[in-house]
């Protein structure tokens, strides 16, 4: 999933084009910061998505142009967005009101690490000199009803991500219900996680090779057809 | 894509179902949704949970649902009323049931459930027949009462204006249990005075904003429940 | 504190006039329905005081011209209110916020029994087909840190009101502060009743003949003086 | 009479004292009451403990306060930030107390602050290392943790406009934290964009209601957070 050349599977906004397929129109959806705040860059034309902010914006849209920022209207990134028809303004509890009261519909967040049961580590390694911060990555995954995870499947060392059970601290317990890496998209099942799409140009075997934690192979098991312009 | 307006206070209550809970939105006639209610009485749909402030005026409105029969029980705090006998009556031949909660404890208890808190503790009715039963904890040199969250299938409140997207104002007092209700229900209907297209209520001043509400039906001239009385009315 | 001739002790306008006495320049205050409302037209003209009602307003006014009636503009009695310049509106959680979070200065409500150690009864007789309504009223002592009573000194059939023990259901444990009646206003203090000031026409040993706890006698006993015009 | 307006911000922030524990609006730059941290850095008062989403940007506002020795600890959901290294060296040679609390439990504490409730459960950190030492209660059949309020001394905040009453609005995302905050602190001191009579916001508009404010400053131009760190200013 990095840009470089020479590499199998899909590329960052590849795998964010394919998260966006899976978002229903007209459901409430937060973005998490990083690669998650691309998918709404490949939401088709035909859906209606509303986009929540926990810092108490609903129904924002794209970074202004320069000159239309305005450092009071920010994303949880702490980039300038704009305003849709229909935003609404609200103070950091009722925010948080709607992700911990089941109000979204989905919540796409990075990972440092899944495990086959659904288990999230996402905002610590516990390294002795890091210093620890969680924003509001619990509260999301935590209330959201479809936590859905974006992420490279392995690390830049070519560490799984994908575990039998996560080394790093969690950010909570049975919350992730599928995940989309470069390889595929993994759901995540009472058994452990199916691969239910994989990238061009990989091999199953290729897939349980770099992932640490034993895969269900779907009956139905697709390969991820991406568009030719991204 | 997202329209939730619908074309009739039939279209807008049809899901609701025999047993259902349901908060209505109002304090006494303030904000009372009160052609959702009389909608739900022409529907018949029994066995209901209702969770209000107040248990009715006269012979309209809520007082009327509970005429109809169609209440198994009430939770609300303040179920007298000078002008309506409907709920005193059942109430003493033990054919509705009351859960009677402080209003301020109600509030608390619609919001947490909106806000996914399962439980809280409050100073409210410690030491009275209220706490009855209920857990007491010490917290910093002070006991506290333990109450659970209130969550219902329905919300029947009344708003100002909506916009297509669900963004809702509400018009002075009426504000009062709305916006709470539209967040502890899994489905918010909204009878409004005026409908918008969204964009058109400015979002500084949305009070409820879209995401807690399903279904609008606008009531241009809604009935106010004091002139139905004072003119007699009984619903239907 | 009927308005029946003949009586001694003050009337319920006077009584509401002494209650208004003691309310501090600048604060905010609940008025309990019925005769606590009344104190809102006794305030001195230099002091400016802040209402508000439970269901949802700060900084409302006296009732309006009937032709000036909002039905959706009403105080916790479901009476018709003006607006003062400065008033909001907010939701029954957030008022409700405001009186148990300590916001507000004075609640000054009715009381069936109050006793000497501040104990309150004014929801319920506990008779058995009385329809129990309880309101706002527990919320309010329990959060509001002056709670001041204004009530008869006896009920109807000359029982007392001020009692060693309330016998009544209560809407709180030692919260009351300032009981105000007909016949004098009593602080409640460790040691129970204190009173502090007494009505015109009326003896130290009358007003203990009709309260159900022992008396303790401020040494600086006072002569309410009410204006002549109340 | 009431007017809380206030001649300068050090006379607005005249009261805080060494030890305080102080709430300090804003999400990153969003909302930061930046004139009124640069007045607590001129008065020098430490000790603090400061309760804020984040720990600062740059070499200003909060970032600039750290730096000055002047907090003792800080309550924070998210401490890191790409363009200051304040913090971060301070933590690490154990000269700055840390208690991190996830954001929506961060709101919730200092919501439930303000509101007079002591205590709550919610289902946020279940689990994880920031769950570790609290009461986990079943309710329901899912496990939640109780989590305590937070309140404080003295709130700082930046709104919008507001009345001699207090009243307050606030610009877009820039109302984060301020309405809760402004609960939850025994005084609340507030600069404002605007400072107008009482009765010219409506009051259908107003966000924060006048109770919850003792001080307010005028600042008609406040300085932009991110600006400054653009053109390398370290306070003072």
């Amino acid at each position: 999933m990095s840009e470089s050349s020479g590499k199998t599977g899909l590329s960052r906004p590849q795998v964010a084009w394919r998260a966006a397929q899976d978002l229903v129109d007209g459901s409430v959806v937060n973005l998490g910061i990083g690669i998650p705040e691309m998918v709404a860059d490949f939401v088709p034309d035909d859906r209606q998505i509303i986009y929540h902010t926990e810092n108490g914006v609903l129904g924002f849209g794209p970074r202004p142009a320069p000159e239309d920022e305005d450092p009071d209207l920010i994303n949880a990134g702490k980039k300038p967005v704009s305003l849709l028809p229909g935003a609404s303004f609200f103070h950091h509890a009722d925010s948080f009101a709607m992700i911990r009261g089941g109000h979204l519909d989905y919540c796409i967040l990075g990972a440092m690490q899944v495990s086959e049961d659904g288990n999230l580590a996402n905002w610590s390694t516990g390294a002795p000199d890091a210093i620890p911060a969680v924003g509001g990555a619990m509260d999301l995954v935590a209330g959201v009803p479809n936590v859905f995870i974006i992420t490279d499947h392995v690390t830049r060392k070519g560490q799984p991500k994908l575990m039998k059970a996560c080394t790093y601290p969690l950010t909570a317990v049975g919350v992730v219900k599928r995940v989309f890496t470069d390889y595929g998209v993994f759901d995540v099942t009472e058994k452990g996680f199916r691969i239910t799409e994989i990238a061009p140009g990989l091999t199953v075997s290729e897939v349980e090779a770099k992932t640490d934690a034993p895969l269900e192979i779907s009956d139905h098991l697709k390969l991820i057809e991406t568009p030719s312009n991204i | 894509m997202i329209d939730k307006i619908c074309p009739s206070v039939e279209v807008a209550i049809a899901g609701i179902k025999e047993g259902a809970t349901i908060m209505v939105g109002g304090f006494g006639e303030a904000g009372s949704p009160i052609e959702l209610i009389h909608a739900l009485i022409d529907k018949g749909v029994g066995d209901l949970t209702i969770i209000n402030n107040n248990a009715g005026n006269g012979a309209v409105g809520l007082a009327a649902l509970i005429g109809a029969g169609q209440v198994r029980k009430i939770v609300c705090s303040y179920p007298r009323s000078s002008n309506s006998k409907i709920f005193s009556e059942l109430y003493r031949r033990g054919e509705i049931e009351l859960e009677l909660v402080p209003q301020g404890t109600l509030a608390e208890r619609i919001r947490a459930g909106g806000a996914g808190i399962p439980a809280f503790y409050t100073p409210t009715s410690l030491g009275t027949p209220l706490a009855e039963g209920k857990e007491v904890r010490e917290i910093k040199g002070r006991n506290y009462v333990l109450e659970y969250n209130l969550t219902a299938d329905i919300a029947l409140i009344r708003a100002e204006k909506a916009d297509t997207l669900g963004n809702l104002t509400y018009n002075k007092a009426a504000r009062n249990f709305g916006p709470i209700m539209a967040m502890a229900a899994t489905t918010t209907i909204v009878q409004a005075r005026e409908v918008v297209q969204a964009g058109e209520i400015n979002p500084e001043v949305v009070v409820t904003p879209g995401l807690f509400v399903d279904q609008i039906i606008e009531i241009t001239n809604p009935a106010i429940e004091s002139q139905l009385i004072n003119e007699g009315v009984s619903y239907p």
